[in-house]
């Protein structure tokens, strides 16, 4: 087990994250303070890095030995994250020591500039307002006037109800207005992000 | 299975060339080609060799000489002097036990031979359940969590026709241009479809989904388990042969190729099953189909990943899953990278990189989602392995819930 | 439909289950006349049974071919064909040559430099700069 | 056919020895220097092909019969000479290796760098592999056993040998495909003042091999072959 842990880089390297550069909170003080490689020879030495230590040969060891050596690569789908095992699976008990210098979630940005506060506000009696004035007037009460009446998102808007038929066929119309007077530019594009899209969900 | 049980079905399954019924309509058949400015009909050279092997079918009576030119398919005896099946033979190390009798009927297609005695559509019958059977438990249990869609598309993938017929192609089988009873018997026998025949244009009917002709009716993916076959596709088997229409009934109906030679693999595995008995048909099995490579990974078309991780989330009673930005590169300008991670409390269950913060964050949730359903137990014991001899005793397999229903 | 399996087909890797001889048939052409058949025509006489006896799974077909020079030549299953001229040779040199187009591969020759051409995916994953430790340089 | 014979000898040695003194053994461990041979399918034995099938039961190596390493010339430096088998005593195994061998023979796909004539090969399962070389005293759909490697690993781990990892730690077969060979190379070679062009003409060939199964013995099953010793961590 000693082994074990100390050929593993990541302790080496004593960063608390993967790539902490990449990271807004990173300042890059220590390659101020660094020279300047002036010679093309010079830059080129250093950047030819050799393999990882863990892969080169190791003339103390007298025996055949297992170090832990993570990829610098993307993970892969065939190797189950550990909340996914079974509680009986063999692999979670192994794993159990392996994730020790994991990166906090908490210190990692979010995806959203804000997280949006989750209120529940809305009682019965309102989502039945909210279908009575969707049924009697659609063309005033649009989702997004909807929305903002009642303090909620849109999608809980059309979760709730649906509109008439007459007023999604106008929509439809209106829809078919602006697209017919796009050009052969404009129209690729968007048929391009739509198969980007899709190409999502197949991993490509 | 006792040995003696399997040689009981074998002789149902297998007969000489001595029925003498339908012989009018083999007449009829092959009176066009009679009529040709064919060489005249030679007698097998070989008679004599052919009457003194010893066949199964001792107790019927000695076939009636038919002229092979008169036959739809080459005769029984043919098959000892065919050296193309004697090599096909060879060449996939079947067992001894298999004769080139049989090898030789597995290459017959009913569309060619409309007898049922004399073409593989009983062997066909056989070696496709086997073969999905095999390919079924061993997906299930390799892969307990995938969803039924990449079920069926694995299994397709596996034992499709498509495969099954690029199959025959690596093993060196041949076609013949036309079936006949003079064609040497180790070329693969069929009708082919005339050239420039739409094949999609023809209207599925006599399936066994009722309301079929109900088109515009969604059919969920749970309804295929009870009316589909094992690809997800119609299924027209279950249907008795009264409702089928009479072209389909006569089996006269031209096949391309693809469906003929998947037809034929799927046979050598039935008659290796009914000769050499379930040992060597797993092992053929293991050998030819499952030794493919195939990615499994890539058979996902997730249409909405994020949605659907949500709801496995709160179905397993996991913490709600929250995207955070990993690492990132180049957000102002006309390239950026973006490595987004997803977590559930202090797990990362996925990551993926992208071009924008959605896409990233959408390849994330489909690694999520791969990494639910592409879990396999450290050791895989399929069920058939408890049928040979001093098999360890059984235990239970991983049984998943099923798959994220949305 | 909340996901949707994509139809392939799974690629074939010969050897890894079963192992199918890539040469299907061999066809011996001799002539009875020339004499720069005459090694090919006791290659055919004495040493044909014993190879085609230990090569089950090749097809052999004899074919006389007047007037020409006696070849070999190896049909394959990916549909190429290989030939080789064996006037004025010996018949161990003919068994020899028959011997070299059953255990080739059929495809075309060609120079590679790797020794090794796989189709799995890397088992250590491709290097990306976002994962993994950082380098000093 | 080999295998048969192993067996054979493996069992009735003295008989054997007697007769023929381990001719095929030593000289067939010199042609293949790191590699030996398990099983030859024939034609008699239906379905023999089967590495499934026969691999549960590692064949017996016999033990080397007047105990010399095989060599092919004196030249050759001693990194490339075949080692002989060391099945005389257990395999021992130190106890933080033992500790760490699930962690690795869990994570699947393995790979290995196995050692042919000293050339490391990368493979893993299913791989296609041109030997730089022909090699002699093989027919096409002979499987062999690759025996010396340098590293084990999957995704995550790696088991390093010093200098080699021992055989019985790994399963890794290859099957012959066949020979393979090169278009004609010309080399044109002139000298000064002759008009004259000497076309020198070479062709190699190559012995292709696939990949069947590469695969890292478990502790159960290690302890199972009944082969396994704790030893002492000198790390």
């Amino acid at each position: 087990m000693a082994t074990f842990i100390t050929v593993s880089r990541r302790p080496i390297m004593g960063m608390p994250f993967g790539i902490p550069f990449l990271l807004p909170s990173y300042e890059p003080v220590s390659l101020e303070s660094r020279r300047n490689q002036s010679s093309y020879r010079r830059t080129k030495q250093r950047l030819r890095i050799k393999p990882d230590a863990s892969f080169g040969l190791s003339s103390d060891k007298s025996h055949s030995h297992i170090v832990y050596n993570p990829p610098s690569s993307s993970p892969s789908v065939y190797h189950t994250p550990t909340k996914f095992l079974p509680a009986n699976d063999a692999r979670r008990s192994l794993r159990a020591d392996n994730y020790a210098n994991a990166p906090a979630v908490e210190e990692l940005p979010s995806v959203f500039k804000s997280e949006a506060e989750k209120k529940y506000h809305l009682t019965p009696s309102d989502v039945t307002e909210i279908r009575k004035l969707r049924l009697n007037d659609p063309m005033t009460w649009s989702r997004g006037k909807l929305a903002k009446r009642f303090d909620c998102s849109p999608l809980f808007i059309a979760q709730v109800c649906q509109t008439s038929p007459q007023k999604k066929e106008i929509q439809k119309q209106v829809l078919e207005a602006v697209q017919s007077r796009w050009g052969a530019k404009r129209r690729m594009a968007r048929e391009d992000r739509k198969l980007r899209k899709e190409s999502w969900g197949r991993d490509e | 299975m006792k040995r003696l049980q399997l040689q009981r079905w074998s002789s149902s399954a297998l007969s000489s060339r001595a029925r003498t019924d339908g012989r009018l309509q083999r007449q009829l058949c092959s009176s066009k080609r009679f009529q040709s400015t064919d060489a005249t009909p030679v007698q097998p050279a070989s008679e004599q060799l052919a009457e003194q092997q010893s066949f199964p079918s001792t107790t019927i009576r000695r076939p009636v000489r038919v002229s092979k030119y008169k036959l739809p398919s080459p005769p029984v005896q043919a098959a000892h002097e065919s050296a193309k099946l004697a090599a096909l033979h060879a060449r996939l190390y079947l067992p001894s036990r298999l004769p080139l009798e049989t090898l030789a009927r597995c290459l017959i297609n009913p569309s060619a031979d409309r007898n049922p005695q004399f073409n593989n559509s009983s062997f066909s019958v056989l070696g496709h359940d086997l073969l999905t059977n095999y390919a079924t438990e061993h997906l299930i249990c390799t892969y307990p969590r995938l969803p039924l869609s990449v079920v069926f598309a694995t299994l397709y993938a596996y034992v499709g026709p498509k495969t099954l017929a690029a199959m025959a192609r690596e093993w060196g089988v041949e076609h013949a241009a036309l079936p006949g009873g003079e064609v040497d018997p180790g070329l693969l026998q069929y009708k082919r479809v005339d050239p420039g025949t739409d094949l999609s244009t023809e209207p599925l009917v006599g399936t066994t989904r009722p309301n079929e002709d109900q088109k515009h009716w969604r059919k969920s993916i749970n309804s295929s388990v009870v009316y589909d076959n094992e690809f997800g596709d119609p299924d027209l088997a279950g249907v008795p042969p009264s409702e089928l229409q009479p072209e389909q009934a006569q089996n006269t109906k031209p096949v391309t190729m693809e469906q003929a030679s998947a037809d034929f693999v799927r046979s050598v595995m039935g008659a290796i099953y009914l000769h050499a008995g379930r040992a060597a048909a797993k092992r053929f099995f293991e050998q030819h189909i499952l030794s493919r490579h195939l990615d499994i990974s890539s058979l996902f078309n997730f249409s909405e990943p994020t949605r659907d991780l949500v709801r496995l989330c709160a179905r397993e009673n996991y913490e709600p899953p929250v995207a955070k930005i990993i690492s990132e590169t180049g957000r102002r300008s006309r390239t950026p990278v973006f490595v987004v991670g997803i977590f559930s409390g202090k797990d990362k269950l996925g990551e993926g990189a992208g071009a924008s913060l959605p896409e990233a964050r959408a390849r994330a949730a489909v690694a999520a989602l791969k990494g639910w359903y592409l879990y396999s137990p450290v050791e895989v014991r399929v069920p058939s392995t408890m049928e040979e001899e001093g098999a360890a005793p059984w235990k239970p397999v991983y049984v998943d819930l099923g798959e994220v229903v949305s | 439909m909340p996901v949707q399996g994509i139809r392939t087909v799974a690629t074939a890797q010969n050897g890894v289950g079963a192992f199918i001889l890539q040469c299907k048939r061999l066809d011996f052409h001799y002539c009875d006349w020339a004499g720069s058949s005459r090694g090919m025509n006791a290659f055919l006489k004495h040493a044909l049974p014993a190879f085609a006896k230990e090569n089950p799974q090749i097809e052999i077909r004899i074919s006389p071919r007047p007037h020409k020079h006696p070849i070999i030549k190896g049909h394959y299953i990916n549909g190429r064909e290989k030939a080789v001229c064996v006037r004025n040779l010996e018949p161990e040199q003919i068994t020899q040559k028959a011997n070299l187009l059953k255990q080739a591969s059929g495809e075309k020759l060609k120079r590679t430099k790797k020794p090794v051409t796989s189709i799995n995916d890397s088992v250590r994953g491709i290097w990306s700069p976002y994962h993994g430790g950082l380098k000093t340089i | 056919m080999f295998s048969r014979s192993a067996v054979a000898r493996a069992l009735a040695l003295p008989l054997e020895q007697a007769a023929r003194p381990s001719f095929t053994s030593t000289t067939f461990r010199a042609c293949l220097h790191q590699t030996t041979a398990t099983t030859t399918p024939t034609p008699e034995e239906p379905l023999s092909a089967s590495p499934r099938a026969q691999s549960s039961t590692p064949i017996p190596q016999p033990t080397p019969l007047p105990t010399k390493t095989p060599t092919t010339r004196a030249d050759v430096p001693a990194s490339k000479q075949p080692i002989a088998p060391t099945f005389s005593a257990p395999l021992t195994v130190p106890k933080s290796l033992l500790e760490t061998l699930p962690l690795l023979s869990h994570q699947k796909p393995h790979y290995i760098t196995a050692h042919l004539h000293d050339r490391p090969y990368l493979v893993t399962e299913g791989d296609h592999l041109r030997l730089p070389f022909l090699m002699p005293g093989v027919q096409p759909g002979d499987v062999l056993r690759f025996n010396r490697a340098s590293v084990l690993g999957s995704r995550d781990f790696t088991l390093k040998g010093a200098p080699y990892v021992d055989e019985r730690l790994f399963e890794c077969r290859v099957r012959v495909m066949g020979v393979d060979s090169e278009p004609l190379r010309v080399k044109e070679k002139t000298k000064r003042r002759r008009r004259h062009v000497q076309r020198i003409t070479s062709k190699h060939r190559y012995t292709l091999l696939r990949v069947m199964e590469v695969k890292i013995k478990s502790v159960e099953e290690l302890q199972k072959e009944g082969e396994i010793v704790v030893g002492e961590d000198k790390a």
